[in-house]
């Protein structure tokens, strides 16, 4: 895998490229409103229906919140990569981006950085929401901090590469998420036994949880720094 | 109708920075302007790159990460710490004793054993197919309040009972991994 | 001193249809080339294939030096096309698009502003959104993009295309201009009266093939 | 390689077949081999071999469960190399061969998913478990119903098959974490079923019939992708020797 995925440029160029496209997709987002507007009041909304759908007072909902909760994200998150991506999609800037001179891996490392940025708002709405909604008391805040921090690099890392794979493709809402939800198991299953356990829902051991998210993340991010030249010039 | 005077061509195309915007010249950049990164001697960063990732699997994969899932209490380690354990979800591992197995409406009671430290147990929910007297078991849940009984709502059974000579030695090993956990 | 474009029987495809069936054409520097041809023809596949972004399958095609067949992520950052997608983000300020185009190219902020200048961009537009812009506003605005990066060849897809007229004369002025300081204009028009009088060669394209390319006289610069 | 497999069926040349070098004639060999290897694996695996202590008349479905789900990792693990030698070579061989194993490897994996819940019908009552094995296989079984689907998906070659080399590859390293977080997920609540212990356990001609099963397996696993390559060969020929008329199409337009 020589010179194909080859990033150009110094790290300096990569990470200044890199600042350049996250400050441009969070001003975008932030213009947009569409992520304040749309995908969060989505969100909550799956919170309420899921309170519905498990009546609250028999105890299930309380059992099954942090897989809820990982549910609600991920999918918030195929809606966030989708946009993230599909506003570039929009009116040839996908081009623009082939033809800007950045570095493929700054683009890639900017978008992460921007999709984090946004994903970990959700997270923190989301919890807020959870505590409120479905009375869920915190007993390890550190380590809950930690898994959805490392679960929810994981989850922008793996959109990231497969957000720029879809990106012109026909048909990329329907394949976004049948690519990268399958993808994110791992994350959805160490996240959910992760907040379990910072919960006090699970009597085992909440750290290797984080290690394992953590090497997913630099896994995903790693490959996804490597694979955007290849996917910007030919996909 | 402001057709710029043409701009003659230029030695040093950094010069146009310049702030002279009705003049703005447009000299191409040379390649070596706009592409002074453009590396063929890169390939290490891929080499690193790939690096990192085989390194983070054979790291997963030869069990460089602790097991989160095996973490629990003997029997008598629990009964001990009954007053700091409290209400607290924990997992206590320990034997089925047998002939204390009865059904109940919602699930099953009946009575762990580890050393001489035993507990009975009151589980909600159908216990696994495996269950049965003699087992060695691993419960989730919390003692009841009164710390006399262990409510449980998950069973675990910790390997095949087909083996039940080898059972002895089992619950050796679940005892010295336990306290590897509990200690380390 | 090897032509800024090169091509020999380029084959291109659009999904498996040859939108470019075996083109030949060779570009020197400083050369203002008008592509004219009818819909459909393969100019903007021609103008596309040469930024790099279309693939040439077969033939040689080597554009600044580049060859596409073998990588044609090369030459993109050294080529500025404008195509008839503007490459504007519609939720953000007109300063705000040129900016960061200008920034990724390697120019400076005040190299965007110089443009957007030139291109007789209303400074009351600058901080509106892009949405809120007409077609022909838009147009210009994605021009200064180009324009900011000083790309070495410019391939411009209908460029007076949504212009008004001082919006036009300002196009031919800077595609003049270009060519006389070193660069290479690559465009495709179909005011033929007017980009005639800026080119001085005119390639027809027909078939996804060159048809005729003819020198014409008297337009020396 | 294929000569002394039809005698004993225990080897195989699982080797990377290019449409050049392997003629038709080494692949009806290989073909007849395999089908005296099934053969043979039905007579040793049906009634030549006793049923098992534990498991019963049930450990014959684990003759065909364990060379399909092995056959289906070899196949990801052959796509994830074509996959990064096509990133590398950038040559249509790599981009077929991957795409080829990726195919043959979501049918394999399908079978073991589906002969996974006979035997759990049998054993467990209930046709799925969520037993580590199985969640993950399913895991993974979507994970490459995700390749096939971006396949599916018209683009120009290059296009297509820069967009799958990254797939298989974002998708081979997924396993073993997937691996890791079932088997911590679902490690203490039950136990390894058979597939743990397996091994040390069967002796004769148990042990033969397992061993005959991973060979055949293979065998068929080389024959099917030795076709599905060339297939997929001349389907890119066929698609090609279109362009030319194309071509020639498009070319007269310019007389009109």
């Amino acid at each position: 895998m020589a010179e194909a995925v080859t990033a150009p440029g110094t790290l300096r160029t990569v990470l200044s490229d890199a600042r350049l496209v996250a400050a441009k997709d969070l001003r975008l987002e932030l213009r947009s409103r569409v992520g304040i507007s749309q995908v969060l009041p989505f969100a909550l909304l799956v919170v309420l229906l899921f309170a519905f759908a498990l009546d609250p007072d028999r105890r299930v909902l309380g059992a099954a919140t942090p897989g809820l909760y990982w549910m609600v994200v991920l999918f918030s998150s195929v809606l966030a990569v989708g946009r993230s991506f599909g506003v570039e999609a929009e009116d040839g800037v996908l081009d623009g981006l082939r033809l800007s001179g950045l570095s493929p891996a700054g683009i890639y490392l900017g978008k992460v950085g921007a999709l984090l940025v946004e994903l970990l708002v959700l997270d923190l709405v989301l919890a807020l929401a959870v505590v409120v909604f479905y009375g869920t008391d915190i007993s390890g805040p550190v380590l809950l901090a930690a898994v959805v921090g490392t679960a929810t690099v994981g989850i922008a890392a793996a959109g990231g590469a497969y957000g720029g794979l879809t990106a012109r493709m026909r048909g990329r809402d329907t394949l976004l998420p049948l690519l990268l939800l399958p993808l994110l198991a791992p994350v959805l299953i160490g996240g959910t036994r992760g907040v379990e356990v910072a919960l006090g829902r699970d009597a085992g051991p909440g750290w290797p949880w984080v290690g394992l998210l953590g090497i997913f993340a630099l896994v995903y991010l790693t490959l996804g720094t490597l694979m955007f030249r290849p996917l910007l010039e030919d996909a | 109708m402001s057709d710029a005077p043409l701009t003659g061509p230029h030695d040093d195309p950094e010069s146009s920075d310049a702030e002279t915007p009705e003049h703005f010249d447009l000299t191409p950049r040379t390649a070596a302007a706009t592409s002074s990164s453009k590396g063929s001697g890169k390939k290490w960063i891929a080499v690193a790159g790939v690096g990192v990732v085989v390194v983070a699997l054979a790291f997963v994969l030869f069990n460089g990460l602790q097991s989160a899932s095996t973490f629990f209490y003997n029997v008598d380690e629990a009964v001990a710490q009954t007053s700091t354990l409290d209400t607290t979800r924990f997992r206590m591992q320990g034997n089925v004793v047998a002939g204390s197995v009865t059904t109940t409406s919602d699930g099953v009671d009946f009575v762990i054993k580890y050393k001489d430290a035993q507990v009975p147990v009151h589980h909600v929910g159908d216990p696994p197919e495996m269950f049965g007297p003699k087992i060695p078991v691993v419960l989730e849940g919390a003692f009841a309040a009164n710390g006399k009984k262990f409510e449980s709502d998950e069973i675990m059974v910790r390997h095949d009972s087909t083996y039940d000579e080898k059972n002895e030695d089992r619950v050796r090993e679940a005892d010295q991994d336990a306290k590897q956990r509990a200690t380390g | 001193m090897a032509p800024v474009v090169h091509l020999q029987q380029a084959v291109a495809l659009i999904g498996r249809f040859p939108a470019l069936a075996g083109v030949d054409l060779d570009v020197d520097a400083g050369e203002v080339v008008l592509l004219r041809g009818p819909n459909g023809a393969g100019k903007t596949t021609l103008l596309r294939a040469c930024a790099g972004l279309v693939p040439v399958v077969s033939g040689t095609a080597t554009v600044l030096g580049c060859d596409l067949v073998a990588d044609r992520g090369a030459v993109r950052r050294r080529v500025g096309l404008l195509g008839h997608a503007t490459h504007l983000d519609d939720d953000l300020s007109v300063t705000e698009n040129v900016d960061f185009w200008s920034q990724a190219a390697g120019a400076t902020r005040a190299d965007g502003r110089a443009a957007l200048e030139r291109l007789e961009v209303a400074t009351r537009l600058y901080d509106l959104p892009v949405r809120a812009l007409s077609a022909g506003q838009r147009r210009r605005v994605s021009l200064a993009a180009v324009l900011a990066r000083r790309p070495e060849l410019w391939l411009l897809d209908e460029p007076h295309a949504g212009l008004d007229a001082a919006g036009r004369d300002v196009v031919d002025g800077l595609m003049a201009e270009a060519a006389s300081v070193g660069a290479t204009v690559l465009f495709a028009s179909h005011e033929l009266d007017r980009a005639e009088a800026v080119a001085r060669r005119t390639v027809v394209i027909a078939g996804g093939a060159v048809q005729d390319d003819e020198v014409g006289e008297g337009h020396d610069g | 390689m294929t000569t002394s497999a039809s005698a004993t069926g225990t080897t195989s040349g699982a080797g990377t077949p290019a449409p050049t070098s392997t003629a038709s004639t080494a692949t009806r060999v290989l073909g007849a081999a395999t089908l005296v290897g099934i053969a043979l694996l039905v007579v040793f695996g049906v009634f030549v071999s006793p049923p098992d202590k534990e498991l019963g008349e049930t450990i014959r479905i684990l003759y065909m469960h364990v060379p399909t789900v092995s056959v289906a990792y070899l196949a990801f693990i052959v796509t994830a190399v074509g996959s990064a030698m096509y990133l590398w070579k950038r040559t249509e061989f790599w981009d077929l061969l991957a795409a080829s194993s990726a195919e043959i490897g979501v049918v394999f994996f399908g079978l073991t998913i589906l002969n996974g819940m006979l035997w759990g019908k049998i054993t467990w009552g209930v046709f799925w478990r969520w037993e580590p094995r199985l969640t993950t296989t399913a895991v993974l079984f979507l994970t490459y119903i995700g390749y096939l689907a971006v396949r599916a998906v018209p683009a120009s070659p290059r296009t297509r098959a820069t967009r799958c080399a990254v797939v298989g590859l974002l998708a081979v390293v997924n396993i073993p974490i997937v691996h890791k977080a079932v088997d911590w997920w679902r490690g203490l609540h039950q136990e390894r079923t058979i597939f743990g212990t397996l091994k040390p356990e069967i002796q004769g001609t148990q042990a033969f019939a397992a061993y005959l099963g991973l060979g055949v397996f293979l065998l068929l696993f080389a024959w099917l992708l030795i076709h599905r390559f060339r297939v997929a060969f001349l389907a890119e020929r066929a698609a090609e020797s279109g362009l030319e008329g194309a071509i020639a199409e498009r070319r007269q337009e310019a007389g009109q």
